[in-house]
């Protein structure tokens, strides 16, 4: 299946993309569609939906397939695409990781999505805006990545100086709307002021509780795409992804021959933080200095996986 | 020869009537029908890839078919295979973690063991509530399913989580506890034999057996089972209790075949499958296998579907339905035939 | 009793009804008059129910016409034969068990409305219905705590409420005491008095021949005859409901066949003697205390002693204990205190009991008054049914599982030993009709080589010639040296096949016969805990 | 104080979409079907309601969207099983299969994939005017969306309708005895047709309140196991309104509960707290067996002319 019948010619790649959740849920897996059909390559396919114990299978058809570049959009794939591609030299493969991964194979390319050090400048962010001392991060999975953004978190408020405390509750399930509704609602009542969510599409729910309570009083950031819409008067930042760029610079590289390699995403290189209006001056000016000393190497983020609970 | 003929024939009119309606759905979101439906069929045979995945996926089927068909015969309602499997392959892997450095001899054995056992123990609860409380087993089954979804969650995050995995997974087992590989890779692996072996074993247990015997009676009628000497709930708690080990083996087979260890999602969607299998063969053990094995060319097809022809994965329930409400009227179709020929 | 020229109250004809394959009516007819009670007679399985649930829309006839005072009717559900004036009394009562009396009776009445649920004016009704035709009933009891022959009586009565012109009752006898079959009749004769037609289906020349004006004699869905009371004789009836072969045994009448037929008065049976050996290693059960489902203790210090090749008749009406005797004796219901010896062995003393399995291999064998419910696995076939209970003996099993092909070859013994009519061991129990499926439930309690055989109401609802084939095998079984227990709601059965009978009256004994000391009414009147005999 | 009413407030709106589900499944079960697709169903009201409210432009017309699908569903459960006598449990779970098929594939033909998700407005909260003054929790209880109204208005109607009338008298029969019933002259398949509607259509409308009231957009995962969930509160219920409600209170008291403890922070993981609805009711089945039955011919089809089904 591919979008263009005529692709294939010669020079010309077969990009094939694997996605773990619906390509219309607007969040995570929209985003890696988009990338891939800005691709300017001979052919594209995508399978979407993919569960973890579904993903070897995936992989070999599309290597059965003939694709010679197929990409696994999801941390969670990697340890997958690393076997498949050791198995299969000649195809190449690019996977997600957080981190550097060991043993990457010849073939591999990996996108380091950095998450911990975007998450930085929320935590810069949260300890300006708290006037209650207390926020919190609500993510889905307590993945080895969640402990690591609210580390760095911590280590923001740490840096600012302030007396912030951080409280971390996970929904479960990254888009469960329900859920994170319900839990936005109590953290909210239990004083907590700015509430950094990591979720894909659970976030829509946390903004229906917080557009409940007072304007200018509460917060909410995001990850991913812009959600401000969703409760423009309560909505503080966005830590924004786009794979577009950095997919296309390491099909590039593969295409030139560079079948290995460790792409990290990074300010200004797929990821961006975008500020809401209504976020008061001073605030916006500590974010900017936070993205700056990263971008300059002043700030370094430290990668800290352990467990948080 | 005549009675297998009308045994087959309302599955395959039910199959490719299925099909029609799904391909003019197909058609309908404009992607096309016969590529699509050409790559269902074939990607279980096309390659010997394509074959093994299918062959895994059918020991997973069958044995969840069976945790539901087994207490059926009883009259239970086992909606409990996804928590008995997940339980199973949380006991195969304690085993496999703990003891990873247990030869193959003896560290494969206990993981199946464990897994059974703990698949048992999980079914054994809503046995337990059933016998002893009268606690409908639909409803405990049910809920136990949502408590093993946090169990492995908890699992897979702070008891051996897996840091790297990037999802919820744990670390893999050791070595000896991987089950050996049949043939050249991809290979198949030995839970393959081992559930050939099963699927004949059953059906004489359920056939031949006094206590197969004594399950199907308490199914048929049980006060007068119990009026003959038959100890009906026991029965029914024991029938659950196989059928939990049986979900429980799924999972143990899962994490010492396919993963080499356990992940949150690893259930699938393995409960529904087991029970829409367990209906299609109307409940006869012989019949499960089978019926599997279709079911899981179809599973496996569909997840190409999309990527041959990039039809939406959705369309794949809904040819799902369409089989089981085909396959249901062909009895009636089948029954009025008859009844105007006879 | 229909006036030349008017037309019948109800006229049937040309009913056909097939089954899948079996053709259950061919060309049947009926023809009932006003005032008149009808008697529609034969065999298991003639379609006397079959074309009754036509009438009353149950089922749908594939031929036929239903004509109501001369004017044809079309009825495709109960709902237009309630509106035609019909009502039914099932044989198994169609009622909610955990209604009230009165709610089950207005149900369907069509005067309550839609949401208005105030029920006295309908209560009130209902008890003035009950006084006017003898039909006792509390109108706010739960329906499924009543005894048997009240909830008859709520059966009628709900038939009575709806208006009813026409009223059929499938099989009513069968569970009630002389007195109230007394009774029943009385109220039926009231119901014709004011202008009602009754339909009344009974295996019983006798009751036929006590209350009825006109009847029709079925066999084999077919109509056979239809004849006033005044020309017939109970001979004559009984030859023409079995057919011309037995017509031919009944010159030399049998007992059997005349009990069964319910065609002897107690006076002509002089029963031939039976010699009961007495020696040990019967039954003997001391101090019984059994409870009901509810906990309830019915019997308390009750015994039972039963010599080998001794028949004893346990007489009353439904519901004074029977179920939970039965089942106690035969180890279902485990014993609140009391002890069960069997010969040498102990079933139940001190304070263990046996399992049923345990009872069954000792040589316990029971036939349920439920067979459908406690007797059979209707979804399987005639060789499991007969395998069910044995399937840990290991008669049946070689090397460790069950010997199918074994147990074939008996079931096909068994289908030609006891003429089960059934198309081979294959056939499912359920398929079976009542008389056969009683077969089978014989055949395998037989087949055990009984020392304590537990019978209950073992013939009810069975035709003349399986009736009889019952007797024979109790006979049998007993001169074999097997202590029979009969329960029976049929106090004319318990009459002939007991070697001494025991009057029954929640849950204590009211009276003991030896065999030949027996009067109907004495028992009869025993059974309604009225007579203390000593 | 503020953790109660916090509590009761968050606690309604998480009744809704159980107790409609379940009032609709006790409908059904009361008439002798047993409609196993509860989750599918759900998932397609949620799709439906919210893919025509955010067309048309109002909640109302999506709700009764929902409803009306909802029906479609139902009626093919209806017809197949009581006309055809399909078995009841295989047809279930084939709508649930077709219900979760057609959701995403609805949403994906009418909004398909885009980084903006469509946003609808949420239901208003009508306070009730002076019983939401009452202090404590005045505010708690009578200051919610109307459908929070309905559907209890609805309950009490269910039980009334059942239990106080006699055309509730005759609906119960159809679920203890169709043959009954039947005999005297109920018409029972035409009860079980409507039930079945009925039912199905209050399961999606379940289903739809959640975009409506909790995010305000749609997600293929939002109904979360709830479906299944109400299954077990049906058992738990005893299949009567009455009782459901009581349930469904539980059931979402102590999914609440667990949210609350996970904030607060209880010191185990969170994973044990969120097993604790599930737990919980386990634990007070073990104490139902008061009134823990359920109709006596759930599940079973009904066939005039087979003495099976009598
Ligand atoms: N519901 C049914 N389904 C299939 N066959 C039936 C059904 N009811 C009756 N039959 C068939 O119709 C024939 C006539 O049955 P019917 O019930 O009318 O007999 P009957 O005269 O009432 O017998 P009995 O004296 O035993 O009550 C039976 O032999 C049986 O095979
Ligand atoms: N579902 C059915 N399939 C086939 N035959 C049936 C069915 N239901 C009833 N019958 C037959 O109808 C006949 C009469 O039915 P009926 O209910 O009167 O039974 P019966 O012989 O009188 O036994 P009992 O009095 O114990 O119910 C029997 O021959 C029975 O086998
Ligand atoms: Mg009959
Ligand atoms: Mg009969």
């Amino acid at each position: 299946g591919s979008d263009s019948e005529s692709g294939g010619g010669d020079g010309e790649l077969r990009v094939a993309a694997i996605f773990s959740g619906p390509t219309t849920d607007a969040d995570y897996n929209a985003l890696g569609l988009q990338a891939l059909q800005a691709l300017e390559v001979g052919d594209t396919s995508y399978s979407e939906s993919v569960p973890v114990p579904d993903i070897e299978r995936v992989l070999q058809e599309y290597v059965a397939d003939g694709y010679d570049v197929i990409w696994t959009h999801g941390s969670q794939f990697y340890e997958a695409t690393a076997k498949i591609a050791a198995q299969n030299p000649d195809v190449y493969f690019i996977g997600e990781f957080d981190g550097q991964p060991e043993g990457q194979p010849e073939n591999v390319w990996v996108i380091d999505r950095n998450f911990h050090t975007v998450f930085y400048p929320l935590g810069t962010l949260a300890a300006e805006l708290s006037e209650t001392g207390s926020i919190a991060y609500l993510g889905g999975l307590s993945l080895p990545f969640s402990y690591s953004e609210v580390h760095a978190v911590e280590q923001a408020i740490a840096d600012s100086g302030k007396d912030v405390k951080v409280n971390p509750v996970w929904s479960g399930d990254f888009n469960d709307t329900v859920k994170a509704q319900q839990l936005t609602s109590q953290l909210l009542s239990n004083g907590n002021d700015v509430i950094i969510t990591s979720l894909n599409l659970g976030v829509v729910g946390s903004f229906q509780a917080i557009n409940e309570t007072e304007v200018g009083k509460t917060w909410l950031t995001v990850k991913y795409t812009d959600k401000s819409q969703n409760g423009p008067d309560h909505y503080a930042a966005t830590v924004k992804y786009d794979f577009e760029g950095p997919l296309a610079e390491v099909v590039d590289s593969i295409e030139a021959g560079e079948t290995q390699g460790h792409y990290v995403i990074e300010f200004g290189r797929g990821a961006s933080v975008a500020l809401g209006d209504k976020v008061p001056d001073a605030a916006r000016a500590a974010v900017e200095a936070a993205v700056e000393g990263i971008s300059d190497g002043s700030i370094t983020v430290e990668l800290d996986q352990s467990e948080v609970e | 020869m005549r009675d297998l003929a009308w045994l087959v024939l309302p599955y395959v009119a039910s199959v490719l009537l299925a099909f029609v309606v799904g391909g003019l759905v197909i058609l309908a979101l404009g992607n096309d029908p016969v590529k699509a439906f050409e790559s269902v069929l074939t990607t279980s045979f096309k390659t010997q890839f394509g074959f093994v995945e299918t062959m895994h996926k059918w020991v997973t089927v069958v044995l969840c078919a069976y945790a539901f068909t087994i207490p059926l015969a009883t009259g239970k309602f086992n909606i409990g295979a996804e928590g008995q499997l997940l339980m199973g392959a949380t006991g195969a892997v304690a085993v496999g973690i703990l003891l990873s450095d247990l030869p193959m001899i003896v560290l494969l054995p206990l993981v199946l063991v464990a897994g059974i056992l703990a698949g048992a123990v999980w079914a054994g609860v809503s046995a337990f509530l059933l016998v002893r409380f009268g606690v409908n087993e639909i409803l405990s089954t049910v809920l136990l399913n949502f408590v093993s979804f946090q169990a492995i969650d908890y699992v897979a995050s702070h008891v051996w989580p897996d840091r790297g995995a990037g999802h919820p997974a744990t670390i893999r087992v050791g070595e000896g506890a991987l089950l050996p590989r049949i043939g050249d890779a991809p290979n198949l692996h030995a839970g393959v034999i081992l559930t050939v072996l099963l699927a004949v074993a059953l059906a004489i247990f359920m056939r031949s057996t006094a206590t197969g015997f004594e399950m199907r009676a308490v199914g048929a009628n049980l006060r007068a089972s119990l009026v003959h000497g038959v100890r009906t709930s026991r029965l029914a708690g024991a029938g659950l209790v196989i059928g939990g080990a049986l979900g429980g083996l799924a999972g143990a087979i899962e994490v010492a075949g396919v993963h080499g260890k356990m992940l949150e999602g690893m259930q699938s969607n393995f409960l529904i499958l087991g029970i829409i299998v367990g209906l299609m063969a109307r409940g006869n053990l012989v019949a499960v296998p089978f019926v599997a094995f279709g079911i899981a060319v179809l599973e496996v097809g569909a997840s190409s579907m999309q990527r041959s022809a990039q039809v939406p994965v959705e369309v794949v329930l809904i040819i799902e339905a369409m089989i089981l409400i085909f396959l249901l009227l062909s009895d009636v179709v089948r029954a009025r035939f008859r009844g105007a020929s006879a | 009793m229909t006036t030349a020229g008017a037309p019948p109250r109800l006229r049937m004809s040309g009913v056909e009804k097939t089954f899948g394959t079996v053709r259950a009516l061919r060309s049947a007819r009926l023809e009932v008059g006003a005032h008149e009670v009808h008697g529609l007679l034969g065999g298991n399985g003639a379609g006397k129910t079959t074309l009754m649930n036509i009438l009353y829309g149950l089922y749908r006839a594939d031929a036929g016409l239903i004509e109501i005072d001369g004017a044809q009717v079309s009825i495709s559900s109960p709902r237009d034969a309630i509106a035609a004036g019909i009502g039914m009394v099932h044989q198994t009562f169609l009622q909610i068990e955990s209604y009230t009396v009165t709610e089950n009776i207005v149900l369907g009445a069509s005067g309550l409305g839609r949401f208005r649920m105030d029920l006295s004016e309908a209560r009130a009704r209902i008890v003035e219905l009950s006084e006017r035709f003898g039909l006792a009933v509390d109108p706010d009891a739960v329906v499924e705590q009543l005894p048997v022959g009240v909830r008859q009586r709520v059966e009628i009565l709900k038939a009575l409420y709806q208006g009813s012109r026409i009223l059929i009752l499938d099989e009513p006898t069968t569970n009630l005491t002389p007195q109230e079959v007394d009774d029943l009749f009385a109220s039926i004769r009231t119901m014709v008095d004011e202008g009602m037609s009754v339909i009344l289906i009974t295996h019983k020349i006798r009751e036929t021949m006590g209350v009825c004006d006109r009847m029709t004699i079925m066999r084999d869905g077919q109509y056979v005859l239809d004849v006033d009371r005044a020309d017939t004789s109970p001979e004559h009836l009984a030859a023409t409901m079995v057919g011309e072969e037995v017509a031919v045994a009944t010159e030399d009448a049998d007992a059997g066949v005349l009990v069964a037929a319910g065609l002897v008065d107690d006076e002509v049976a002089d029963q031939p003697e039976r010699t009961v050996e007495t020696r040990g290693g019967g039954l003997s059960a001391r101090g019984l205390r059994i409870a009901n489902d509810h906990g309830v203790a019915i019997f308390d210090d009750f015994d039972v002693e039963i010599a080998p090749g001794e028949i004893l008749g346990i007489a009353g009406v439904a519901g004074n204990g029977q179920v939970e005797l039965a089942e106690a004796l035969s180890g279902v219901r485990p014993l609140v205190a009391g002890t069960v010896r069997l010969g040498e062995w102990e079933l139940v003393g001190g304070d263990r009991q046996r399992p049923t399995s345990d009872w069954l291999s000792l040589g316990v064998s029971y036939v349920p008054e439920d067979r459908h419910r406690d007797g059979i696995l209707p979804t399987r076939s005639i060789t499991e049914n007969l395998l069910l209970g044995s399937q840990r003996s290991s008669e049946v099993r070689s090397r460790g599982l069950i010997d199918w092909r074994r147990a074939r070859r008996n079931a096909e013994e068994v289908i030609e030993r006891f003429s089960v009519r059934a198309s081979g061991p294959n056939a499912l129990a359920g398929d079976l009709s009542g008389g056969n499926i009683q077969r089978v439930i014989l055949a395998r309690a037989f087949a055990r080589k009984p020392r304590l055989l537990v019978l209950h109401n073992p013939t009810r609802g069975l035709d003349i010639r399986s009736t009889q084939f019952v007797y024979e095998q109790v006979h049998a079984a007993a001169a074999s040296g097997c202590a029979v227990l009969l329960i029976s709601e049929d106090l004319d059965e318990v009459i002939t096949l007991s070697d001494r009978i025991v009057a029954l009256y929640s849950g204590s004994s009211t009276g003991e016969w030896a065999r030949g000391e027996a009067d109907r009414y004495e028992i009869g009147r025993s059974m309604t805990g009225l007579v203390k005999n000593a | 104080m503020n953790a109660v009413t916090d509590f009761f407030a968050l606690l309604i709106p998480a009744m809704v979409p159980f107790v409609l589900a379940a009032q609709g499944t006790v409908l059904s079960g009361r008439a002798g079907l047993f409609n196993v697709s509860q989750e599918g169903l759900m998932v397609l009201g949620a799709s439906v309601g919210f893919l025509v409210s955010w067309q048309v432009g109002s909640n109302t017309v999506g709700l009764l969207a929902a409803l009306a699908i909802g029906g479609l569903f139902g009626l093919v459960f209806a017809y197949t099983t009581t006309m055809l006598r399909l078995d009841q449990f295989v047809i279930g779970l084939a709508l649930y299969f077709a219900a979760l098929g057609l959701a995403s594939l609805l949403y994906r033909a009418v909004v398909g994939v885009t980084l903006e998700p469509p946003l609808i407005p949420t239901l208003k909260d009508y306070p009730i005017p002076l019983l939401s003054d009452v202090p404590l929790l005045g505010r708690a209880l009578f200051s919610h969306d109307l459908v929070v109204y309905l559907t209890f208005l609805l309950s009490f109607v269910i039980w009334w309708f059942m239990y106080r009338t006699s055309a509730g008298m005759r609906f119960r029969a159809v679920g203890e005895n169709p043959k009954s019933a039947d005999s005297v002259g109920i018409p029972v398949l035409r009860t079980r047709m409507w039930a079945g509607v009925v039912g199905a259509a209050l399961m999606t409308v379940a289903g739809a309140y959640l975009p409506m009231v909790y995010t305000g957009t749609f997600t293929e995962g939002m109904v979360a196991g709830r479906g299944w969930l109400v299954i077990a509160l049906a058992f738990l219920g005893g299949w009567r309104p009455h009782l459901v409600v009581a349930g469904a209170a539980f059931f979402a008291g102590m999914e609440v509960l667990a949210l609350q403890a996970q904030v607060t922070g209880v010191g185990i993981p969170h994973q044990f707290v969120l097993m604790l609805p599930y737990v919980g009711t386990l634990v007070v089945m073990i104490f139902a067996f008061r009134w823990a039955r359920q109709p006596a011919f759930l599940g079973l089809n009904y066939d005039r002319e087979s003495r099976l089904s009598g």
